[in-house]
């Protein structure tokens, strides 16, 4: 299968941003409109031989004010994998559409993003069940905005009678206080 | 006139120890006039020379009222070769009227050399024994005095190598 | 034997969440825990079913007891920083991770690795899979009470840590696959030993044969139990073993070789019965294919040269914006994982693709309505599933 | 199913009689060689620079303090948390020195959770003398072995002219270079300037010149000069140093103010943004410590005026060092940023002769003295006084003031240090333009092994066929005995120098006076040292002034014995630019505060 040839296809028909072939047997697209997600993903899978969901994910870019939603598809026969990729807006409440129907296991996935990103698949089944977290009520902690160190320092006590120090800064204490 | 007596082959312990305590004696007057002729910027080094003529004045003058030596006194020794030199070094010192730095430094270093010399041939002179510990002994503090103005030159003139 | 195909008419309605309506105070249903704590669970895991007698009628899967957060802890790690605690997501083969997230990074980085890393490589994820795939048949035989093979199978596991001991420095988290290489070529005399390993491993894998796979019980609890219709591979995400069982002879050193595997010789293992027997089988059979693999790259590899590229000052390392996936075929299946970077020194995202994400949740809850509750236990462990990789 | 499948695991009842294979006591099971057990450090291989804690993801290791520090070493050694180590050894792949490893020691049971917190090498464990455990299998991987090659000019193309040989690292090898620094700052303290040394390579990193060249001004208005000439004290004490090449750090500072325009650079650094004091300083000497002087004291809002002999400022900068080293139009645009801070340089004026000393007290507030070492040390051996025998430091100068100077088809310098080398390679590529070929012998008392010239710069002089013999010890200046030459040199004596340091490392040269050898020569140079023209003070002054060792004693702040006199610069310190530069940054400081107090109490 040839990748170039497919993404020319598919962009007769759907909007996607310039294809990124990342190795002989992955690339990377961009779809520009989001409504054509289903309609996307259903031909992937019936026509272009995209039958495997690899992986659903999101990746945070709060500088951009922006979600990426990875879908991840594989073409088993052809040995080529394709990551689409959609943005969403960056604003509470994010919500996108549920794909749980046309793979099933896509249900684990957009569980999980709802949970550690906050991004809701209105519909997907359990959608709003604690997936890992059970009481939180924290920000969802995938985000970039959510500051691990700063939790951890919140929660846990450091260890008593730590203390280190920089070697630059203290040869400068030791060696020429003044200059 | 003495001088001429002195150099005849034989001669003993005492007078060798005479002429090299007179040796150093007149070095460290030589130096201590020489102070206030150089610039102050390098007087440090007359300085240190004459420092260093008054330690072997002093360390001179214990070893002779040491017992081990002075039992030995009277003992006769074949002249050194080279005391005709040494003893020529009391004397006549060969600086200008303002040497610098350099000059002084070059001037110590050979009169170094003839100290180390006289005192390594007095000590192969004398069998083993106190007379021939205390020479080896003298012929060792020189060397090891000479080796401390080389460094002094060094530093002085080769200027930290540039 | 109880039927595999229910009159799921009898069943509580589906409400409108999608989950079943269940009455307790009727006392026609009981809720139990299975797990966390539980031989038929590999590692910290809970399924919280309802049963109707001993017929269950539903499953709801539960995790988080291990969740460290580790796809969170990576971004705020450097690149070399991550590579410590990588291995950590899976506990009994841990080396995947390690591969993928090396591989991941060379491939961003632009970083060739010598060839002799990606030989040593190759036979460290093979030392892995055996490792892991004694542990599951542990596992299966444990689920179905025969104690003895976890303990022949735990020694046998405990030779080959000890093989991993002396190539990597470690036993469990082996920290051994750098970006860039491998930290050491192998120790003096390393194929001698690991061939006296392989050959007690025979030794004991054929009293298995004898004792787990010719077994009357073993059979009768096996046997057409827990089946997945293939048909369910695609939409579950079923890959690895699971899916071989069934027929599909998904493996991806054979669909997108990486490494060196395109210079080995083996044959993909399949059944076709697509049950907690043929799930088995093929991992059993699959060792055998570890085996010969272990001692084809011990008999083919270079020995000579770099194990190692230098790279870039690991302390500021920075990769430039990209992303890329990097899979490969671990015990259980596609390991994967996708890396995002964004020009800085720290990874901007990292997600970990572990085969028990799509093999232990949505299609075990698919799997389990109608089964007997006495075959839960088998059923999980046949899918060979490994809670870490599911929470990251 | 069969009968079979009902009697085989019957079979398992054969390992009955099976010996066990657990371990009965597993505490004291020797781990494997290479394992990942308790750290080992050899304390006296460690620097200190902290690698091992920044690259540790777990912060498991503090620098704890072990002893004083001193140059190239923190004196901080790490003291590892085990509650929080994971065993990674990354610490070990990223040891500057290879002097953290790890033995293959594991159990250690302990009822008091603070012994697991400790510092390896230190508090003496059990395993500290084990050889097993996990080493770094090869040299260093992690952090970068060798720095880029720097693009010169080939041997052939530079012999007969004095264009810039280095051509400055282009953006790529730069950020290859810097990429390798580790920022542990040990250089900062070795810097006599303490120039931010990691901050500036961060920058480098960063692309951002404009605050690369803030930062270097901050500590050094001579980046130009520095970055080509320094003497780079802090590549001595890198921590990459002790495996692989040190972080080239003078090419990266050269390579910052390389990629700034002089007008980027003017804007960059400002002009003096205080109110005028009102006071005026007098500087003698505008070399890089009287200019660095000058420069910080204008910026303190004060009037400075800068007297030099000589008809150029730069003082040896620029009349020692030759110009294919640094061209003149370099040292020239960091002159400027000092003369755009509204300080004035009088040159062609010799304090002494054309002002009295006297005069300048007079009329300053304050007076610092910064001259140099501009009168070469001669060996004074038989023969070296008259015709033919130079000083090389008057040749230097006299090639840079373009006068024209005797150049013979055969030349014999004496001296082993890098004005031996300036003077030689000047030589060289005048003979070349003269008679299209070279004749330089350098004689050098010290061996290669204790050379005092750079390596590069004797690297560089074979490359351009200059002969050098080292271990060789001047004995006399042959000349013509007779004949038509009567009287001019005919060749140097030297003698075969069998070893030049006793065994404390202390000069003690001892010759073989049996290998003499005359090499021929029409003119000797000598290029032995230097010393201070001190004949400016007068004698009174002189007499009145105190001394160290030959030079003018100077306090910390680089105050003499006269309140209203400061001196610095190569005649107090030595000859260094970054020792003179960091000389004029203390006595501007030290002098400003004076004024300061000054001013008020006047007013």
């Amino acid at each position: 299968m040839d990748m170039r040839e497919l993404i020319e296809r598919l962009t007769s028909r759907h909007k996607l941003g310039a294809p990124i072939f990342q190795r002989p047997d992955l690339t990377f697209v961009d779809l520009t409109d989001n409504d054509r997600l289903r309609a996307l993903l259903v031909e992937l899978r019936d026509i272009e031989g995209f039958t495997h969901l690899v992986l659903l994910t999101a990746v945070d870019w709060i500088e951009e004010g922006k979600f990426q939603l990875t879908y991840m598809l594989n073409n088993r026969a052809a040995n080529q994998t394709l990551g689409l990729r959609v943005y969403l807006e960056r604003k509470d409440p994010v919500e996108f559409t549920s794909i749980h129907d046309i793979w099933p296991t896509a249900e684990t996935y957009q569980r999980e993003l709802r949970e550690m990103f906050g991004i809701n698949f209105p519909g997907s089944p359990r959608v709003m069940d604690e997936f890992i977290l059970e009481g939180w009520t924290d920000m969802p902690p995938y985000r970039r905005d959510f500051d691990t160190l700063a939790y951890s320092q919140q929660t846990y006590r450091d260890r008593p009678g730590r203390a280190t120090n920089d070697p630059r800064d203290h040869m400068k204490s030791k060696m020429y206080p003044e200059g | 006139m003495s001088r001429t007596k002195a150099l005849s082959q034989m001669t003993t312990v005492q007078e060798v120890l005479e002429t090299v305590a007179e040796f150093d004696r007149e070095a460290h007057g030589f130096y201590v006039d020489l102070v206030p002729k150089v610039s102050k910027s390098i007087r440090y080094i007359v300085e240190e020379l004459a420092r260093a003529e008054l330690d072997h004045i002093i360390r001179l003058r214990e070893l002779a009222k040491s017992d081990d030596l002075r039992d030995h006194l009277m003992d006769a020794i074949r002249r050194p070769r080279v005391d005709r030199k040494f003893s020529d070094a009391i004397q006549a010192p060969e600086l200008g009227e303002h040497p610098d730095d350099q000059a002084v430094l070059q001037y110590a270093l050979s009169r170094q050399q003839v100290a180390i010399e006289e005192y390594s041939e007095l000590a192969a002179n004398t069998p083993p024994g106190p007379m021939h510990e205390v020479f080896s002994f003298l012929a060792n503090e020189e060397s090891k005095h000479k080796t401390d103005l080389e460094v002094l030159y060094y530093q002085v003139v080769h200027s930290g190598g540039v | 034997m109880f039927s595999f195909n229910p009159d799921r008419s009898q069943y509580p309605d589906v409400g409108p969440d999608g989950k079943l309506e269940v009455d307790l105070e009727t006392g026609k249903y009981l809720k139990l825990w299975h797990g966390p704590n539980h031989p038929g669970i590999t590692g910290n895991m809970s399924v919280e079913i309802t049963v109707d007698g001993d017929e269950v009628v539903e499953g709801k899967t539960h995790v988080g007891y291990l969740h460290r957060g580790f796809e969170k802890l990576m971004e705020r790690r450097t690149f070399i920083q991550v590579f410590p605690i990588v291995c950590r997501v899976c506990v009994p083969e841990p080396d995947f991770n390690e591969y993928c997230y090396a591989a991941a990074v060379e491939e961003l980085a632009g970083i060739e690795v010598p060839e002799q890393a990606q030989w040593i490589r190759t036979l460290i994820l093979e030392m892995g899979r055996f490792n892991s795939y004694m542990m599951a048949m542990g596992g299966i035989a444990g689920a179905l009470g025969s104690g003895v093979i976890g303990q022949w199978m735990t020694y046998v596991r405990d030779l080959m840590l000890d093989r991993f001991e002396e190539m990597t420095g470690a036993r469990i988290y082996h920290m051994f696959i750098l970006p860039g290489g491998v930290r050491a070529g192998l120790p003096e005399g390393f194929a001698g030993r690991m061939e006296e390993v392989l050959r007690t491993a025979e030794k004991y894998l054929a009293d298995v044969d004898k004792v787990l796979f010719t077994n009357a019980v073993f059979k009768k609890r096996t046997k057409g139990v827990g089946y997945i219709d293939p048909a369910l591979f695609e939409p579950y995400g079923v890959t690895g073993p699971n899916a071989r069982a069934g027929g599909v002879a998904k493996d991806l050193r054979k669909d997108a070789p990486y490494l060196v595997y395109d210079q080995l010789d083996f044959e993909v293992v399949t059944e076709t019965a697509s049950d907690i027997w043929a799930r088995a089988m093929v991992r059993r059979r699959d060792i055998d294919v570890s085996i010969s693999l272990i001692r084809q790259i011990l008999a083919k590899m270079p020995t000579e040269g770099p194990v190692m590229t230098a790279l870039p000052n690991v302390l500021h390392w920075k990769i430039p914006r990209g992303e890329t996936y990097i899979k490969g075929e671990s015990s259980r299946g596609e390991y994967g994982y996708y890396l995002v970077t964004d020009g800085s020194g720290y990874p901007r995202r990292v997600n970990v693709r572990g085969p028990s994400y799509t093999h232990a949740m949505a299609l075990l809850e698919h799997l389990i309505p109608g089964t007997n509750i006495s075959d839960i236990a088998a059923l999980m462990v046949s899918l060979h599933t490994y809670p870490p990789e599911i929470e990251r | 199913m069969g009968f079979r499948d009902v009697l085989s695991p019957f079979t398992a009842w054969k390992h009955v009689i099976d010996t066990p294979v657990t371990i009965k006591n597993p505490i004291g099971r020797e781990a494997a060689e290479r394992y990942r057990g308790f750290h080992q450090n050899d304390v006296d291989k460690c620097i200190g620079c902290g690698s091992c804690e920044d690259i540790c993801q777990n912060a498991a290791i503090d620098m704890v303090a072990f002893a004083e520090p001193k140059p190239g070493d923190s004196g901080l050694r790490p003291n590892i948390d085990y509650g929080r180590c994971c065993w990674c050894a990354l610490c070990v792949d990223v040891c500057m020195t290879g002097s953290l490893t790890m033995s293959n020691e594991y159990t250690w049971v302990d009822s008091d959770p603070d012994a697991f917190r400790f510092t390896p090498g230190v508090d003496a464990k059990p395993w500290d003398d084990i050889e097993k455990g996990y080493q770094r299998a090869g040299e260093r991987m992690l952090t970068g072995l060798a720095r880029p090659e720097m693009v010169e000019m080939a041997p052939e193309a530079r012999a007969d002219n004095f264009d810039e040989i280095v051509a400055g690292y282009s953006r790529e090898q730069a950020v290859l270079e810097a990429d390798r620094c580790v920022e542990c700052g040990l250089c900062v303290a070795t810097c006599p300037a303490h120039m931010d040394i990691p901050d500036y390579i961060a920058a480098i990193r960063e692309g951002d010149y404009d605050l690369g060249t803030q930062i270097l001004y901050e500590t050094n208005p001579f980046s130009e000069v520095c970055g080509r000439v320094c003497t780079h004290k802090c590549e001595t004490v890198c921590a990459a140093a002790h495996e692989g090449e040190p972080i080239a750090i003078r090419w990266l500072k050269r390579h910052i103010i390389d990629n700034v325009s002089e007008e980027r650079r003017l804007e960059i650094v400002g002009t003096p943004q205080v109110a005028s004091s009102g006071r005026k300083v007098a500087v003698i000497g505008a070399g890089p410590a009287g200019l660095t002087t000058a420069y910080d004291l204008a910026r303190s809002g004060h009037k400075v005026v800068v007297y030099e002999a000589k008809d150029q400022p730069g003082g040896m900068t620029r009349y020692g060092i030759p110009e294919y080293r640094l061209p003149y139009d370099a040292l020239d645009r960091d002159i400027n940023v000092i003369k755009a801070q509204g300080v004035e340089i009088k040159t062609g004026v010799r304090i002494g002769n054309d002002i009295a000393l006297d005069k300048l007290k007079a009329e300053n507030d304050a007076v610092v003295l910064a001259i140099g070492l501009h009168l070469g040390r001669s060996t004074r051996v038989p023969g070296s006084d008259g015709a033919g025998v130079e000083a090389a430091i008057d040749l230097l100068a006299r090639v840079t003031a373009g006068e024209a100077v005797p150049v013979p088809e055969k030349v014999a310098v004496i001296g082993g240090g890098n004005v031996a080398m300036d003077i030689a390679r000047t030589m060289g590529r005048l003979q070349m333009q003269k008679y299209g070929k070279v004749g330089v012998t350098v004689t050098a008392l010290e061996d290669f092994d204790h050379f005092l010239a750079d390596k590069e710069e004797v690297k560089e002089s074979f490359e351009e066929q200059i002969e050098i013999l080292d271990g060789r010890g001047p004995q006399e200046v042959v000349r013509f005995k007779s004949g038509k030459q009567k009287g001019m040199v005919k060749g140097l004596k030297t003698w075969k120098v069998v070893s030049i340091f006793d065994r404390d490392g202390r000069f003690a040269p001892q010759y073989d006076e049996g290998d003499e050898v005359v090499h021929e020569a029409e003119m000797v140079i000598e290029a032995i040292g230097q010393m201070a023209d001190v004949s400016l003070l007068g004698a009174e002054l002189t007499e009145a002034l105190e001394w160290n060792r030959g030079r003018i004693a100077v306090d910390a702040e680089g105050r003499t014995s006269e309140a209203w006199l400061w001196a610095g610069g190569d005649a107090v310190r030595g000859p260094d630019v970054i020792h003179a530069v960091a000389d004029g940054h203390r006595i501007a400081a030290s002098v400003n505060v004076a004024l300061m107090a000054g001013k008020e109490a006047g007013a």
